[in-house]
């Protein structure tokens, strides 16, 4: 079994290319955690859907104002500088390209940057929130995942098989073994585990790799 | 002209078999509790309005508020982004079952359909749900060299929302991420029944503060400590 | 020369037909007039396009705020109740069906119910404004003018011959000499001055008037 | 983040030759007139930035301001809904004299399709314009038995407005009716460049009081004491 990065260990990756000033929206769950890491001397300005900008860390136990949550109905506080909207402001904000980044999780990532992270197929109730907006609102779309799935299959592939969030909109992954790009519907190898070679990792994704200049190494610190 | 009625009776009465409802809220920041309430208690008490379609951005949590009218058996369908929650068993035991519509509206295009039967927009082009399954039978245009999805107004018959601050003329502010879908669903809906912590005289609110101004709202009535829904659900409280 | 109102008269009478609380936009210039005569009793709240409800009287001459104006550029007061708020908020009133009413001046109006009122014609310098707008807005567009031009010519006509504001959009007209709902693309003659008879009335109308019930006596209070 | 600029100059520097300005105000109201005067100053001494794009509800009045602008020779089109004011002289001799473009726009289409801009709404459905000689030319749709004109969005690159309060991190309040076009052209261009009259550390405004986030803003100068349209005409003033 390769070592791989932890989740909290790849949203501190993340963390590290949101610039300073940046407006960026974190999905809810997982990629919420990215909130934590931001690199000394930078402070980006978290955007929720539901109608802040510039939310701060959750409040202590027993602190909460149910009025003062986030899109994951957890709730939050507010930084200086921060302004409530109502939701057509909000995904205004998001579909008109005003955030920098939006970080999503997802169950599969196709070459051409095509996203599936809502829907498993028809069992269950469907349910889709504000991915499908976010996807075509930052500036730069990120993912954030496990580089396979808990079977060990690929969640980077060449075409998606689960249902669509949005088509050629994710330009950056960041996995628990690499960091790739997507340039020109190609999966670009930017960084990889230095313990891994790059056929392993290369047989743990669904779709050719390619190489353009060094391949960086992803080395994160213990969390 | 004064829109404030007297109880929460009076303002639900509006309320018809059949009409599509818009309920602001967004988790329980700025869920209308008292007035969802006030409606499941006619219904139970009457057996009407039934054969709802309600609007929101979810589909109700735990045993109270959207869930319960859910739960009442008062809801036909329901139009909304993310029908789950910490407790979404009410809509999901009916909808497994076949027993409630479900209309899945990605979460910005929810809250510009509803802005745009508010402006009167008919229709508008939107990038959200290009290529997926949610933009099947939609037209289809290209602006720029890139695609977009045609998406239609959505209004509604009645819209309850809750506002902190109203005044008699129905000029209203929210507090804080309560705002959230309120002030677009009181411009889309035929008719805009509030419930505010305090309803206040005309001149009291800051013209610049208002948030919603009194021409997308029909009826105030005070509730002056409203249950937050977050609250009931850790106190277990069912309807 | 037969006797007719004053625009402050035709004004006077448009102002009866206001209702307690009806949310009213009065186009610049002499429909403005109209907000001088509501009835005792009763109080619509005005709106102007540049973002203002339930605006007031002007100021006194020397106690102007410019920030506090009209759509005609006028200096405005507030009533208790006012609120501010965008443009695109604004022209959603209007376009959203949420004012009662709607009174614009007119150069024609056709029997169908269409409206001439922003352009003579090629020459000179177009300026539409938000006639365009109000004319699909409010619930009730009325129009107040002269019933015939400074020529004579009949201003209620079967088609309009100059540039059209809006395609069936005007229910009602207060003229100098009349009042004329459009009832299925029809002019229907409500009122008409005492002094003048219904052949007259119709000599100087530019379309067929019909009657459906009594002839309501237009009277008007010297002003 | 620190969006605070130390000079008009500075403030108007990334406006280059042929783009299009968004300029807020309706009448003298919201009307940046440092912005403008700084920017006629630099095409006087520099020769550029010219044949630009304005957008703006009217198209001057007297002397000053955008009238000012057009006077200069700076100006190669103007998109407006109503090009007359109490002093029209500057557009209307250029105009005629066939040396400046006008695209007229019904005022409401006109906030919309920059709105619409800012939202990331290509395009759209309006009963505004219908039937006229403004529709020419352009789709028509029918919905629900009612005809529509689609309108398309019009974007900038740098919108100049003017603010009553400004943080250092873009978050802006206005004074009254000046509200009216800016908060919509600060979303609708590319880099959106505020005179506010008085610049104050994030957390001074009431987060419930921001009428434009922050993240429609890119840069903010403070100008304590602007000046009045209407005030600089009464005085007869001529840049």
């Amino acid at each position: 079994m390769i070592a791989k990065l932890t989740s909290t260990q790849i949203a501190w990756r993340a963390a590290q290319d949101i610039e300073d000033g940046a407006y960026v929206n974190l999905g809810i769950g997982f990629p919420e955690m990215v909130a934590r890491f931001q690199p000394a001397g930078r402070q980006a300005i978290f955007h929720t859907e539901n109608g802040i900008l510039n939310f701060g860390e959750a409040p202590k136990k027993g602190e909460e104002d149910w009025d003062l949550i986030n899109a994951g109905k957890k709730a939050v506080t507010l930084n200086p500088g921060a302004a409530f909207f109502h939701h057509a402001d909000s995904f205004a904000m998001v579909r008109g390209g005003h955030l920098d980044v939006a970080i999503l999780g997802a169950y599969e990532v196709a070459e051409t940057g095509d996203l599936a992270n809502w829907s498993t197929g028809p069992k269950g109730v469907p349910a889709v929130g504000g991915a499908m907006d976010l996807v075509h609102g930052a500036k730069r779309v990120a993912v954030i995942t496990d580089h396979v799935t808990k079977e060990g299959c690929p969640k980077l592939v060449k075409n998606c098989s689960l249902p669509l969030t949005g088509v050629r909109c994710v330009t950056r992954i960041y996995t628990s073994l690499a960091v790739i790009d997507i340039v020109a519907l190609r999966f670009v190898l930017r960084e990889k585990l230095p313990s891994m070679s790059f056929d392993e990792l290369q047989s743990l994704t669904g779709a050719e790799l390619l190489v353009d200049g060094e391949i960086g190494l992803l080395t994160v610190p213990e969390l | 002209m004064d829109k404030t009625i007297a109880s929460l009776a009076e303002a639900v009465a509006i309320v018809e078999n059949g009409m599509t409802v818009m309920i602001g809220g967004f988790g329980g920041a700025g869920a209308p509790i008292e007035l969802i309430h006030e409606l499941i208690d006619r219904f139970r008490a009457t057996g009407a309005p039934h054969d709802l379609i309600v609007v929101n951005n979810n589909a109700g949590n735990g045993r109270i508020g959207i869930a319960a009218m859910i739960d009442s058996g008062m809801v036909a369908k329901m139009v909304c982004s993310f029908p789950r929650s910490s407790d979404p068993r009410a809509f999901t035991e009916r909808y497994l079952a076949g027993n409630i519509g479900l209309e899945l509206v990605p979460q910005g295009t929810l809250a510009e359909r509803i802005r745009a039967a508010g402006a009167g927009i008919p229709a508008f082009y939107t990038p959200t749900s290009y290529g997926t399954d949610l933009a099947a039978g939609k037209p289809v245009a290209e602006f720029e060299g890139r695609h977009y999805v045609q998406e239609r107004w959505l209004k509604a018959d009645v819209a309850l929302i809750k506002a902190e601050l109203a005044d008699r003329q129905g000029n209203l502010t929210f507090s804080k991420a309560a705002r959230n879908f309120s002030p677009l669903m009181a411009m889309a809906a035929g008719r805009t029944v509030v419930q505010a912590r305090k309803i206040v005289e005309p001149g009291m609110i800051d013209p610049e503060m208002v948030v919603t101004p009194g021409i997308f709202v029909d009826a105030v009535v005070e509730v002056a400590a409203p249950a937050q829904e977050e609250e009931l659900i850790r106190q277990g409280v069912a309807r």
